[in-house]
Formats: structure tokens, C-alpha cells, sequence
């Protein structure tokens, strides 16, 4: 399957997503699950950025709003709009998990 | 669309918040649908417990006599009445140091004849796959 | 275009994923898609009209009607409103009630779900 | 015999806080002691009344009302409550509407606070 | 100080509690803490139970409510009624905290 | 009763939930609580920023423009102006790697006087045994 997962936590409390597999997986960062975007906690990026195989998405919106600038963000990670969050669950992936 | 294939997954303790039993009760609600569906359409749902999901279904739950709200282990039962398949990850199961014998298998006194099926983290990962859409609670 | 469906359990105010939620119903609107929004749970709150417009406080009344009017059709469950104290008197103009099977129903021919089901 | 405030968060139905906060009130007044509760954030859900008593869902009305005849003080936070649309008319009988002000000053005299400020 | 901590949450959130002294330290939980008394993640006690100098509670209709009989909860933790709780927020401690 | 000391203690990131916010305006209303007191009597709050708290703090919010929401940093700058003390868990901040520079400091452009303080646990901690409440959010 072609799998959209969202994370809207920062302090998760599921481990859900290390479990789970797809042929193809997008990770959409939304609410404080953003902060897996730029904290390095220990010095370290968040284990969500771990997951092999998997492309990062943060929107931006989100970002802003807990006073992150985009261009901070981790390279792994790309920044995306509203819009972009459409296209992302109507073309290019078939199922969505909101974690 | 002829019978669509539903996947609830439930991953968090019930009684915290209401999410966990709306998954049932949603799930439930499929058996009602066909006043809203075309002739010939169905949805076709599976319940699964993952993670510290499994909790909810810990048997012998008195939450109608402490706080006189329905059981989530109530609603679990209510679903094997109608044939709804309840499933329960092992491996979480294991993790937490939950026996068998501490959960809910049937509801033999509501005259249920299914049972609930405990199943390892693949036979999920394959009815994810196969089902046109998921619902995470 | 194509269908995308939203079911939110999110409460009103605090978790932000109803402000969410109708921001990305307007982006898949301004893109041609035809939207429709399930509110359970939590998310009931929305169907109390009135809501004072404080600037502390997510306040969604209004996108809420302007995407009505762009032809969203959204739904609250029933039974959560009553629970809570929201009668039928109490429902925003063009927001329906219904019971779960509306949203279960949506689930067939949408080609896209989805499904909030955390705060 | 000594005074208790408890100040409540969180969402009537679900998290279960406001059953314990009730169930705690009314252990407390039947060992003698007063109670004064301040409800706030979403538990200010607790400030609509009519809400239909469901057997799936959290409800505190009743109990409410018991313990306020019992001479418990209850005040939910009047802007909490505006923006979600629960007015003046909406509010149960014997529960009075305040700003936050009114649980701070509660602070000085009582002898122990619980105060609940999370789900 | 002499402070009664309440838990309320199997996956915390929060490390508070670690750090936090007290002269005197109760434990009480309620709601989803209540699991604390008794599972054993992966055949461990939970890591709130090794809190030195700490006397921990657990509610017992919270217990029950989930399945739990109070016959089976760790030796360290004591089931209370609400009752005890009222005592212990009157009597024997002088602050709370709810985590 | 004289003057009453009260510890907010703020465990949690922004915008997930409306409790960080809240522990914030309820500290403000201290300002304005003399009229339910009796002569004399006042209460002279703290708020601290540990854990995840910390996450509050950072400068250059921007929800008004994005979600029509005023921001925390905004209720943040409002108690500095009123001289209510906002401290922030340096070891917190050093662990999730933020430096001051990214933090909220001062609110000079609203006239306040008042500048954030950065303390060790230690600090909160005697603040902890200090104060007659502790309200965490």
C-alpha cells in the first residue's frame, strides 16, 4: 500500500509507526508532532526520522506557529502547505493513518 | 463499491478518553449503513487492539457499577454478538505481561458465537493492506 | 475531482486538529475537491452555536459556514451532542445530526478518508 | 473541619477526571470538610445543562446537584464557557459563573488545593 | 514539603516526578495510573515504583473499573478508597501535585 | 492570611492543549483576585516552564497571523509587563537544544521591565518548597 501516516505528538504514546510497513510511506508532521522536525533532543534528531524508506513532510503553518522558521528545519525534512497536504493524500498516496 | 473492507485500530488505554469505545461503537454503526448506501453496498469492519490498546480488553472491567458508564469490555462483547471480528495483537499482549486467561475470548452469556482471535503484528499488517481504509484511535 | 472525507474526535478548543481539519477542507475545496466532515466525540463542540469569537480561543464558526456554502457537507454524531447538552435547536445552520452509520456510509464511495481519531 | 478547592480541566466525557473530582468532593463532604470546585478549560462542558444521561457517556449532573445542595461551591470560568457557547441561561442551577479570579482568591484561605490541570 | 503526587497516565508524558524532592512523598494513582500498579512491561515493575523514600496508593475503583482486582497489584502499592484519599490530601500531606 | 505564594508549573509543549495557556491567563488574574479576598490578603504567583514546557517559550510564534489564535509568547510578553516572573528549566532547554537566544527574553517593545529568568531545577525545586500551592499543567 501507499501509506500517508500523520503525527500530531511530540511525546508519542503509541509505537504504531515503527511497526508498521508500506510499499510506499509518507510521514506528514502536523500540530507538535513538528518539533520532530527540528529538536535534537540529546543532541540527536527524533527517532521518527529513523524510519527507513520513509519521505518527511512538516507543514509549515504548524511550524510558524510554535515560532520555527522553515529554514531550520532537519534536510531530511521537507516544509509543505495545506495544498501541498491535499495532493499528498489525493495523488500520491492511497491510505491515510492519523497516528 | 460492493462490500468495502474497514480496519479500526485502537492503540491507546481505554477510560482516558472516549476515543477507544467510539471506535466499537463506530464500528457497530456499519450494520445500520445501508439505509445511507446504494443497493448491493456494505462495509465490512475489523476491530483491532494494538499497543497499549490491548488494555481495553482486560476482562471483568466494573466501570458501569463504579461509574455508572457502560464497559468498554461491554461494547467488545456487544460487537462478537454481531459477528464483528475482534482482534487482539499477541506480541502487545506478551509485552505487557497479559495471559489469555486475563482477557475477554467471547460472550458465551449473551449467546455470541464468535471468539475473539489473538494474532501477531503480520496477520495486522496484511489486513492493513488489504482494506480500503484505516481508522487509528 | 475526487472525494476526500473527514472524521474528527478532536475537541474544539486546545488541540488544534479542528482548526486543522477546516483549513485542509478549504485547501482540498479550492482545489475542486468535494469534501465532507464527520465530527464525533469531542469534536461535537462545534455543534453549540453562539460561540463568542475571543481571540484566545480557536473559533471555527465562521470558516465552518463559508465551506458549508462552498458545498461541504458536514455532520455531527447525534447521540455525542445530546450526551453533552446540544440539542437540535442548538445545531448551526447547515451543519446535519446523525447517527454513525452516516459517516460509516461515506466510507464506500469516498476515495479518500481521513480519520482523526485521537485529540 | 478543614476546606478543600479542587480546580478541574478537563473534557466531561472521556478522560474521567471530572467523575473523580466529583467522587472525591463527595468523599470529602461526608468527612465534614468544605469543598469549593473551579472548573475550567474544556470542563467547563459541565456548564451546560439538559445533557442527556446516556449510559456510554460521563454524566455528572445529578451528582452535581447533590453536592451542591450538600453546600459545596462550584464556579466555572465565565470566558471558558462564552467561547463555547454556553451562555448565562445555559448554566445548571447553583452553579455560578466567574473569571479566574475567583478560584486565585480561593487559594488564600483554603487548606489544601487539588488542582487537575491536565486531561 | 510533604507532597501527594497524582498520576493519572500509563504512558507519561512528563519526567517531573523523577526530579521532584519531597520530605515526604506519596504516590497516588488514578485513573490510567492505576496500571502502574500492576503491569509488568517487559517483565518489569514500572519505573515509577522505583522512586526511593516514596509510600505509593492506588485507587481502587480506578483498579476495578479496568478489570483489575486489588488482590493482584504489586506489594508496593496500598489500595485506597476515596475516602483514604480525602485523609491523605487532609492529613497527611500538605501539597498536591497532579502530573 | 498575608501573602499567598502559588507555583505554576507549565510540563507541556503549546497548541496541543489549551493548559499551558491557561496556566498563564490564571496566573495573570492573581492582578485582579483583591476583590474576593479580605483586606490584606493577596496572592503573588509564579510561573515556570520545565520538561516539554519549555516549548512555550520559543520567540516568534506566530498563530494570530496563522490561526487567528493569540499566541502563548504573546501571554508570555502580557506577564512580563504585569512583573509576574517567568522562569525557564535551563537543563530542559540545553536537552532539547534550545539557547537563550531563541528563547522569549524580555517584552521591551511592550515597556516591560521584567526579564525572563533562566534557573536550574534546583531553583524550582525551592521554589516548590517555598510556595503554599502547586498547580501543574
Amino acid at each position: 500500500m501507499k501509506l500517508a501516516v500523520f503525527l500530531s505528538d511530540w511525546r508519542r504514546t503509541e509505537d504504531t509507526l515503527e511497526r508498521m510497513k508500506a510499499d510506499k510511506m509518507g510521514v506528514i508532521l502536523v500540530g507538535n508532532g513538528v518539533y520532530h522536525a527540528v529538536l535534537k533532543e540529546g543532541g540527536k534528531d527524533s527517532p521518527v526520522l529513523s524510519k527507513a524508506g520513509t519521505t518527511f513532510y512538516a507543514l509549515s503553518d504548524d511550524l510558524e506557529t510554535r515560532g520555527i522558521t522553515t529554514a531550520n528545519i532537519n534536510p531530511k525534512v521537507k516544509a509543505v502547505s495545506y495544498g501541498d497536504i491535499v495532493d499528498l493524500i489525493m495523488n500520491d498516496y492511497e491510505k491515510t493513518a492519523w497516528l | 463499491m460492493g462490500a468495502v473492507k474497514l480496519l479500526f485500530v485502537v492503540q491507546r488505554p481505554p477510560y482516558k478518553n472516549e476515543n477507544p469505545r467510539l471506535a466499537l461503537t463506530h464500528a457497530i454503526a456499519s450494520q445500520t449503513a445501508e439505509i445511507y448506501m446504494d443497493e448491493g453496498d456494505s462495509v465490512v469492519p475489523t476491530v483491532v487492539f494494538v499497543g497499549d490498546g490491548v488494555l481495553n480488553v482486560i476482562k471483568g472491567q466494573q466501570a458501569m457499577k463504579l461509574y455508572g458508564v457502560t464497559s468498554t469490555e461491554s461494547h467488545i462483547k456487544n460487537s462478537l454478538l454481531i459477528d464483528m471480528p475482534i482482534w487482539v495483537c499477541k506480541e502487545d499482549m506478551t509485552r505487557l505481561g497479559l495471559k489469555e486467561d486475563q482477557m475477554i475470548t467471547d460472550a458465551e452469556e449473551l449467546g455470541a458465537e464468535l471468539k475473539t482471535k489473538f494474532v501477531s503484528f503480520a496477520d495486522i499488517q496484511k489486513e492493513m493492506d488489504s482494506v480500503k481504509h484505516l481508522l487509528f484511535f | 475531482m475526487a472525494e476526500l472525507t473527514i472524521g474528527v474526535f478532536s475537541s474544539l478548543v486546545g488541540s488544534m486538529s479542528l482548526d486543522f481539519s477546516f483549513k485542509l477542507a478549504d485547501a482540498a475545496i479550492a482545489k475542486g475537491h468535494k469534501v465532507n466532515m464527520w465530527l464525533s466525540g469531542n469534536a461535537v463542540m462545534m455543534a453549540k452555536k453562539g460561540q463568542k469569537a475571543f481571540k484566545d480561543y480557536s473559533h471555527n464558526e465562521k470558516k465552518m459556514k463559508e465551506l458549508i456554502g462552498k458545498g461541504m457537507e458536514i455532520t455531527v454524531c447525534e447521540a455525542c451532542a445530546e450526551a453533552r447538552g446540544y440539542h437540535k435547536e442548538d445545531t448551526p445552520e447547515g451543519m446535519k445530526r446523525a447517527s454513525m452509520d452516516w459517516y460509516l456510509a461515506k466510507t464506500v464511495k469516498t476515495d479518500r478518508l481521513l480519520h482523526i481519531g485521537g485529540e
